[in-house]
């Protein structure tokens, strides 16, 4: 889920990066508090390079099969180092293969940025819940919501964005029907992803906790 | 059809199960690249013990990709059992093991892992489990099977690999550098458990020492050829032969060592 | 996947010899200003300058049209559509089929300034080995931490696609995704495949983990983040070029700046 | 102070100068675990050659990542050329060679690799140009320096990895594992460049041939303590020794090897 150079006018790409560049400023803000945030930087850096490569693993849906986007997991992931990760993961797809472009990063990011810190935050109220539905259940719930919402947000930007930005000569009504259905129709996807993150959390719980453990 | 004729069959019939590979004038390049392999053609009787041997870019590991079948040759036949293998095709009889383990085990436990190859095989449930006891009490596991794979030793992963591709119940065995991260414990229960086995074995290694005590036969490629087969002793042992391709005649081989170094 | 970025980034033109620093505020400028034309009269004009800008900086044609294919395919999803949906006045029809005046323009529009704008990408990204790029976007205000993750994450997007791609090999060897037996309901991922397709995943995340510790260790004891000494940033500042190359990278500065305005003026006139 | 005082107070300077590595009495051990090493005492000489041999898990990767200040000793200290060693510390003056090159390659490019350490020592940009030359030079890579270090092969990358440590001129190199993932050309064109180095040596390999090209003096060790200490030729060629700690007499010490193969 990428918008490509060339659609959008430059308002729009502009108004992108308007907000891009306060949420990374916020961000690194957030990171400079860490304990140490030197020793968090290769971290970051390889899970960016590993997440960037995880979401070209094809999977099956017959008759096809889709890419996941693992925004929402990689917000479990990182925490407050997503979305500089989804900033440089972005920047990569749109220079090597051409998903997305340079003038749309600053929109794109945000697609997919915001709803990652989202999740970010969605996966933290496990703690809250946790005395209710004890330790495991808590985390594998939240997982899934945070994949889930995580692409279910960036899915309802990316049908705004598009469908009110290409000339169409429908009205503002139909526009706002059409983003509400296409981002409906991504329901069976929110799932797949949604469990996708449960599974990979659970794996993740059972051979190296600290990777979601730990609080950037 | 006459007696002779029926015989004849018969003794090609009993032949093709006494090969276990047949390689006839395979060929591969790269695109973009000059050929990395040069009309290879090879026997191989069931149950012999190969190695292969050659420096980096020799073509070794190209090699065994196309024997299973994971890359598709430019021209050329590979038979294995009277099979031709076809690219894509899934074979189980054919294993191979890749040099890093870590690229072979992604479950979340050895029992899983092992069982991985035998649920894809389409087996039914206790034919899975039979199969990987059986595989876990080769390689020595049992005590491990409940663990992530990523939390063992080098190896012990090693062996957890091994017991993945085994679980398949191949006849041949193709393995890529065995030894490269062990030390010499776990080597030397890797030797043992390769001079034990009962598949067809291709083995690949810098380690010339392990290729003598396993092996009954050696291959030394060069630039995508076979430039010498033959008995290990003999092949390993010709300083001449060795160093012209890369490599040193390995230690045991030299008669008066001490000599050198004293 | 091809992945090289730069590997025509050490030809000699005058793009190439643009002073980098120069180079990325000029074509970036003159990228946003292709965004910006609404006006369809100005479409040739901005495929011309940027087929001249790929013509001066003498990479072949086959690098950029080998760079166009993937989204090239998903511009034509989105925009082989529009013709037919988008617009009121219908210049011809057949049947169900009608093609609108306004969707072919709106088509035209999009499809130059994709083609204008990712030339003019590829020719800076292209013209400059992909190290030099991120410094001077360092120098150029780029907080270095994201600098610095940029570089890293480069670095070793490579093995890390290396290993995927052998650890998918490895799962097909042992039968993944082979069983033709298997029956598939529509729509509906297979569970089991779902959860060793996220163990494969999470594998790589837990290798990738791994390595950067091992990576902060060595970094560690080559002097990173070290109190002791002065704390220099990971990567060293861009290198700089002789005097003489300045003045000429000045004027292709004021050159593209020009060439930005004037679109822009044009298109608001 | 009298004559007979400033006559010790330099020759213990002298002492000190000739002692690269002083070790007393260093224990560790990981929380939750049993110590990994028991007092460990040692006097390594300037210009001195170690080899350190054990099988895995005897505690020698531990052993190194504590003489180059990564982990912190529970007990003993460790004194580098005078100076003890407080964990945290930056010291230019050891280097470690990790055993994955590709764990300590992260920059973009060879030349870049190399000046990460001088460009952290703080030293200006003619003094960081200076030692990359000279350590690109040292390892033969003058034809790489613009290469990125993802497109090297294993014993190009190795080279690196050594240039981007012998650029911070360490007095004292650690080398962890060096010939682990070479072929045969790669590992004597190592082998060649140890035996010229000049720095003062500690080399932790499974491949006890190498050690014996290299070394001058060789530590076992078991347990997480050393269990002897001596020339080479002795220590590793007594096989009983070697067999009670897990490891194998080299193929080289052995006087007539072909009749064990024959």
């Amino acid at each position: 889920m990428h918008i490509p150079d060339g659609i959008l006018p430059a308002s729009v790409c502009i108004a992108g990066y308007a907000i891009a560049v306060p949420v990374t400023w916020y961000s690194l803000r957030q990171i400079n508090r860490l304990k140490d945030p030197t020793e968090e930087l290769p971290k970051a850096s390889l899970l960016t390079a590993a997440f960037f490569i995880a979401s070209s693993i094809n999977i099956p849906v017959p008759p096809s099969s889709v890419h996941l986007v693992l925004n929402g997991l990689l917000g479990c992931v990182l925490g407050y180092f997503a979305f500089p990760a989804i900033l440089v993961g972005l920047f990569f797809q749109a220079i090597m293969f051409g998903h997305g472009g340079l003038t749309t990063l600053g929109v794109d990011a945000v697609m997919m940025g915001i709803p990652a810190l989202v999740a970010s935050h969605i996966f933290q109220f496990r703690h809250v819940f946790r005395q209710k539905l004890g330790e495991k259940l808590a985390t594998n719930v939240f997982a899934f919501l945070a994949g889930a919402l995580g692409l279910g947000l960036a899915a309802v930007i990316f049908f705004f964005l598009v469908i009110t930005n290409i000339p169409s000569g429908f009205d503002a009504q139909t526009e706002r029907a059409a983003v509400y259905g296409l981002s409906l129709a991504h329901l069976p996807l929110m799932l797949i992803e949604g469990t996708f993150t449960l599974l990979l959390v659970m794996f993740l719980q059972r051979v190296k906790p600290e990777l979601i453990e730990r609080r950037g | 059809m006459s007696s002779t004729e029926r015989l004849s069959q018969t003794s090609n019939t009993l032949q093709q199960i006494q090969l276990a590979l047949e390689i006839k004038k395979l060929c591969f390049c790269y695109p973009d690249e000059p050929n990395v392999l040069h009309e290879i053609s090879l026997l191989v009787k069931a149950g012999e013990r190969i190695g292969v041997i050659g420096h980096n870019g020799c073509g070794k590991t190209t090699f065994f990709r196309l024997i299973c079948g994971v890359l598709k040759p430019n021209d050329g036949e590979i038979v294995v059992f009277g099979e031709p293998i076809l690219p894509g095709d899934f074979r189980p009889e054919i294993g191979l093991l890749f040099q890093n383990p870590d690229d072979q085990l992604f479950s979340a436990s050895v029992r899983e892992d092992v069982a991985f190859g035998p649920q894809n095989m389409g087996l039914p449930p206790e034919e899975v489990d039979l199969r990987v006891q059986e595989a876990i009490a080769l390689t020595g596991l049992q005590t491990l099977s409940h663990r992530p794979p990523h939390h063992l030793s080098g190896g012990e992963k090693q062996m957890v690999a091994i017991a993945g591709v085994l679980a398949m119940r191949p006849r041949v065995m193709l393995y890529d550098e065995p030894s490269a991260n062990l030390d010499l414990r776990a080597r030397r229960r890797l030797i043992q458990f390769l001079q034990r086995s009962q598949e067809t074995l291709l083995i690949s290694a810098h380690d010339l020492e392990l290729i003598l005590e396993v092996c009954d036969r050696v291959i030394l490629m060069d630039e995508g050829r076979i430039v010498a087969d033959g008995n290990p002793h003999q092949v390993m042992g010709n300083q001449e032969l060795m160093e012209r391709h890369g490599l040193e005649k390995p230690h045991s081989l030299m008669p008066h060592v001490d000599s050198h170094h004293g | 996947m091809r992945f090289e970025l730069d590997e025509y980034a050490y030809l000699d033109s005058p793009l190439h010899r643009w002073e980098p620093r120069f180079k990325l505020i000029g074509l970036l400028v003159l990228i946003f200003a292709f965004a910006f034309i609404k006006d369809l009269r100005l479409v040739p004009v901005v495929l011309a300058i940027a087929a001249t800008l790929y013509f001066l900086s003498r990479m072949p044609l086959s690098f950029l049209i080998s760079r166009l294919r993937y989204p090239g395919f998903f511009l034509l999803g989105v925009i082989l559509l529009l013709p037919f949906f988008s617009g009121e006045t219908v210049i011809w029809q057949w049947g169900v089929l009608t093609l609108r005046q306004e969707g072919v323009l709106a088509m035209l529009l999009v499809v130059g300034r994709f083609l204008a704008i990712i030339t003019t990408a590829l020719i800076l990204m292209g013209t400059t080995p992909f190290l030099t790029t991120v410094k001077t976007m360092r120098s150029l205000g780029l907080p270095s931490l994201i600098a610095d993750m940029t570089l890293l994450t480069y670095r070793y997007l490579y093995d890390i696609a290396a290993n995927l791609s052998t650890m998918q090999q490895a799962m097909r060897l042992r039968g993944f995704g082979r069983s033709p037996q298997k029956k598939y309901l529509p729509f509906m991922p297979d569970l089991r495949e779902l959860k060793l397709l996220a163990s494969l995943a999470g594998t790589l995340l837990v290798r990738s983990y791994e390595q950067s510790e091992r990576i902060y260790k060595a970094m560690r004891l080559r002097g990173y983040g070290s109190e002791k000494f002065k704390v220099h940033p990971v990567y060293a500042g861009p290198t700089s070029s002789p005097a003489t190359l300045r003045t000429w990278s000045g004027f292709g500065l004021v050159c593209t700046l020009l060439i930005a305005t004037g679109l822009v003026v044009a298109e608001i006139l």
